[in-house]
């Protein structure tokens, strides 16, 4: 399926790119990961510390083992500092 | 909308005109842009543009019916803001002082660490460093899952 | 002086024209005149002139040092009040929101039930009838004795 | 000595009049409650329930067993309800 991959501050910086449209048969975010991080040097230090990564699916937060379901749009970003 | 995010500055005073008809207490929070290194030029805040309104929205309601509030707002700026502005506001209004204390400090608490913005420092040398997010928000956010409701 | 008692209404918002300057965090709190039973023509507040306004200035000072603020507002009516109008706010500006919202909460607390005001319903047939204290108003201020400083 | 008793809300109601000027020689507060209250009715229903009053000498609270000191004013009033 296809889904839009987001990034947010120093994950989008790390990628290069603010989002990506990618081809994808994942089962989890988890998955996604995996495949997204195996694409190059830049989207490997984006998710080399996954425990500084947060995930939303269709605009909902969700952890690293949520299924894809049939998502639209995935994003990942770091913990938020709003408020 | 009871929830808004806007690059334009606002002023509190404004947003609270005829807010709270009917409440008994009305709880207002501004967070305001601090330099507490004194080189700092401004503070950048990214958001999630559709998530963001969304997610303001669907807390805001969730906030309403657990304290049994009036009346809420939530206006929260993004961009480019510069020392001394004020960078988000939340408004409560409800019967009772206690529900619209607790409902504005709920607010906060989920607007600190669940709310998709980022902020980023930018000194006057031109440096820009994200800000950490901090444990203690994220243990702010948790004592309301304890709470009895 | 940064606690005013009046007869004359207020205007929450322009209380806060600048207010706060160098702060990271300002609550507010503004109470408003309920009708609960929905046969009241007004609230009349007693104070003790001399008193309240030395009281109220003292304990404002009392919440600058205990909770570090850069600033502070109690503005407080009393005489005749209508359904709708604010009886009274208080403004507090700290660097951090837990400092401005613990201060806010503390300052009302001790104005519930230490500052010297005194609430008579008048109903539309003519009743007047004293409000009476709450216990829970009491034990709201207690806690602040327990809590480290 | 000669100090002015203040009185508010319903004390001020029951007593009948805002403030007076007394003569006393009373020790505490509570010494010059117990000469108010034999003043007539009007005090003594004033002061019937002293679990319902409140006290502040020269405009500082303190409790009945406060001693009266060089007091100026001494004021009665029920628990307060501002806010």
């Amino acid at each position: 399926m296809t889904v839009d991959v987001l990034y947010f501050a120093w994950l989008r910086e790390r990628v290069g790119i603010p989002r990506e449209r990618v081809e994808t048969q994942a089962a989890t975010v988890r998955d996604l990961v995996t495949e997204l991080a195996a694409r190059d040097d830049w989207h490997a230090a984006a998710f080399a510390d996954m425990t500084a990564v947060r995930c939303a699916v269709d605009q909902e937060l969700v952890g690293l083992d949520a299924p894809l379901g049939k998502a639209r749009e995935v994003a990942f970003f770091p913990p938020m500092t709003g408020g | 909308m009871r929830a808004r995010v806007q690059t334009q500055p606002f002023d509190p005073a404004a947003e609270l005109e005829g807010f709270g008809a009917g409440a008994g207490a009305i709880v207002t929070f501004t967070g305001v842009v601090r330099d507490d290194t004194g080189s700092m030029a401004a503070l950048e805040l990214e958001h999630y543009p559709g998530m963001t309104e969304r997610a303001m929205e669907g807390h805001g309601d969730t906030a309403a019916r657990r304290f049994d509030l009036i009346d809420w707002r939530i206006v929260h700026r993004h961009g480019r803001l510069r020392v001394g502005e004020p960078i988000m506001m939340v408004a409560t209004a409800a019967r009772h002082r206690q529900a619209a204390f607790q409902a504005a400090d709920f607010l906060m608490d989920w607007l600190k660490s669940r709310a998709p913005f980022w902020k980023r420092e930018i000194g006057q040398d031109g440096s820009a460093r994200w800000v950490a997010a901090k444990d203690s928000d994220e243990a702010a956010l948790d004592r309301w899952q304890a709470m009895p409701r």
